[in-house]
């Protein structure tokens, strides 16, 4: 068990780092956003396995049921609305794209920068 | 009665799970993608009701119930249609549904 | 039973996830990730009752009626996709 | 056993997040982003983070797809350039990986009650929720009402993003632009000619508003909220576009309508927050909106929870039109 308890977060960290990979070395600009969501995924996910408690159930009272454990509410709530926050931030990035592919009529990072180059 | 009603939902629930494993071995095994696409959505369909018909005989006459039902209505629904409509598209795409055609086009309709 | 069940789904994820990786084709790419969709929504049901949280149905519900959503999109993309090959098709032959 | 689950999950989320990076094809790359939030989704459920969970199902699912393909649409579907330095980009991720494995170690161990972040504010949370608020998801009544500044932040940070795609993908394409020639005929009327997923989908639009309605006002009772029931409805209302063409739902709910909805939405909270200074008490302190502190609470939340649905409605749909009028224009 002392094994699984750490391989959350080895899994935190895999997928963290998978994300940061495709963020600092893919050229295209489309891929860096999808690293970076995967990113962001990694960090909800750390979020998440801190709120579990064992044996607990999710803290939503149910009257049937008493006496319970509850997990901690405080990190679902901060994940709950960074999950919408960071689809529309993501969206952004993606409008950010779409115009760079208008105005240089590429999306890969080495081909934009020697237009500003030139 | 009890005892009953759990035997029906093992039987349900063993029957479903058997036929969602048998889709997904197809899915993964069959030779091209019509042939995988029929295999993924009839025992689809078919494992989707078993399975949730066994946990609704656990549930009782509930809300879980309802919420069930509900579940598998949308599941017998779209579940099909997503299926035809993927057909459809590959079909128009260009991909012949012949069982020798196991290199199609790859990733490039 | 409901770990059995559970299992079977997982291991059904699994094989649809390598078929998701193996292509070859894009739709079988589209495919998985219908069937993945479908797979989720039973685990969910499943796992719900194996927690004993059967107010949690909503989850599945609301899987059941958004996987729908991304199948259409898929197919509404390849649909322009090739109207806008056909259009630049044309206007190179115009030229 | 339970953790079983989870660790398979986990392996299944490792190996897709590799195959996403891995990928050539920008296509699949989404194609299995849609798996990779199933199993995330899958996740936080198996963690007890019901609302998350569902948070995820409305958005991942459906709504990142459609927006990543409408980008996809607008630029191209694949990576042209070899990654450079591949080498030197390994050994900077692996120094940093080490870093924070070697931070794991010193972390509590998975699920222990008596780790730090239980011993803070949210033992408090978990018993005053009944005796001040009085609902029974304990989430709710933090997003709401206990930590009510985060989620106004929150609000104004989704409001900005949707005025920022706005601002970008409205303005008017310059000389460079590609697209300039007239449309041929047929395109751009959705999927108009395939009869079979238009009347699925017309009979499915209704009963996801509904949801997304039973979604927004039953947050208080089971897992639900604004920032899911937004979501919900705004997937609804795509799918309209996906079955019936863009200009048929820009008929039904205009460009105005999404516009007053954003704005709507993040003013009926400040409005709310207000409304408690206007009353004698702290700015979004519910308490004096009803005699009674626990019904003042409770309405406070339901307002503020419909002020949120609002604004993300108003923004998810907003940047989802921006991107599908680039793609005609």
């Amino acid at each position: 068990m002392e094994f699984l308890g750490i391989y959350y977060y080895w899994v935190f960290v895999v997928v963290l780092m998978i994300g940061f990979y495709a963020v600092v070395a893919k050229v295209n600009l489309i891929k860096k956003l999808i690293g970076l969501s995967i990113f962001q995924s990694a960090v909800f996910l750390l979020y998440i396995t801190m709120s579990k408690v064992s044996g607990g159930t999710a803290p939503i009272f149910n009257d049937e049921i008493t006496g319970l454990l509850y997990s901690n509410p405080l990190p679902q709530v901060l994940i709950l609305t960074a999950i919408v926050v960071g689809i529309s931030t993501t969206a952004l990035g993606l409008g950010i794209v779409v115009r760079i592919k208008e105005e240089y009529g590429t999306t890969e990072e080495n081909e934009i920068q020697e237009i500003d180059r030139r | 009665m009890a005892l009953l009603l759990d035997i029906v939902s093992w039987v349900l629930l063993a029957a479903g799970g058997a036929f969602v494993l048998v889709g997904g071995i197809g899915a993964l095994r069959m030779p091209n993608l019509y042939t995988r696409m029929h295999a993924a959505s009839v025992t689809d369909t078919m494992g989707a009701v078993l399975v949730i018909a066994g946990v609704m005989v656990q549930a009782g006459l509930t809300l879980a119930t309802i919420k069930l039902a509900a579940i598998l209505l949308f599941l017998l629904i779209t579940s099909p249609t997503s299926s035809y409509a993927l057909a459809s598209a590959a079909m128009l795409a260009g991909i012949k549904p012949d069982a020798g055609s196991a290199a199609d086009l790859e990733d490039s309709p | 039973m409901y770990y059995v069940v559970t299992i079977a789904l997982l291991v059904t994820m699994a094989l649809a996830l390598i078929r998701a990786l193996l292509g070859p084709t894009v739709y079988d790419r589209v495919l998985s990730v219908n069937m993945f969709g479908t797979k989720t929504v039973l685990l969910l049901s499943v796992i719900a009752f194996l927690y004993g949280r059967q107010d949690f149905l909503d989850l599945a519900l609301a899987y059941a009626m958004i996987n729908f959503i991304g199948v259409l999109a898929v197919l509404e993309f390849f649909r322009s996709r090739a109207a806008r090959r056909e259009q630049e098709k044309a206007l190179e032959d115009a030229t | 056993m339970k953790v079983l689950f989870g660790v398979f999950l986990l392996t299944l989320l490792v190996i897709t997040a590799v195959a996403i990076v891995r990928t050539k094809n920008l296509f699949v790359a989404v194609m299995l982003l849609g798996i990779f939030s199933l199993l995330i989704a899958a996740n936080f459920f198996i963690l007890d983070a019901a609302d998350v969970a569902l948070t995820e199902a409305a958005v991942g699912a459906g709504i990142s797809t459609v927006l990543f393909l409408g980008a996809l649409a607008l630029t191209s579907e694949h990576e042209r350039t070899a990654t450079p330095h591949r080498l030197l980009s390994f050994a900077v991720v692996t120094v940093a990986s080490l870093v924070v494995l070697y931070a794991t170690f010193d972390k509590p161990t998975f699920g222990d009650p008596n780790a730090p972040v239980h011993q803070h504010v949210a033992p408090w949370y978990l018993e005053k929720t009944p005796e001040y608020i009085d609902i029974p998801n304990v989430v709710t009544a933090v997003l709401g009402s206990f930590r009510g500044y985060d989620t106004l932040g929150e609000v104004f940070v989704v409001f900005t993003a949707g005025i920022g795609v706005l601002f970008l993908l409205s303005a008017r394409r310059g000389p460079s632009g590609r697209r300039q020639t007239a449309e041929p005929p047929g395109a751009a009327v959705g999927l108009r000619h395939d009869v079979i997923p238009r009347v699925v989908g017309r009979l499915l639009v209704p009963f996801i508003l509904l949801f997304g309605l039973y979604v927004q006002f039953h947050g208080e009772y089971g897992p639900g909220g604004g920032f899911q029931a937004g979501a919900l409805i705004a997937a609804a209302f795509i799918l309209y576009a996906l079955i019936e063409g863009e200009e048929q739902t820009l008929r039904a709910l205009p460009q105005s309508a999404l516009n007053a909805l954003m704005v709507g939405g993040a003013l009926l909270y400040g409005v709310v927050g207000l409304a408690g200074v206007f009353l004698g008490s702290n700015f979004l302190d519910y308490s004096v909106l009803a005699s009674n502190p626990v019904s003042g609470q409770q309405m406070g939340i339901i307002l503020i929870e419909a002020g949120v649905g609002m604004t993300v409605t108003g923004v998810l749909l907003s940047i989802f039109h921006a991107f599908a009028a680039r793609d005609r224009a």
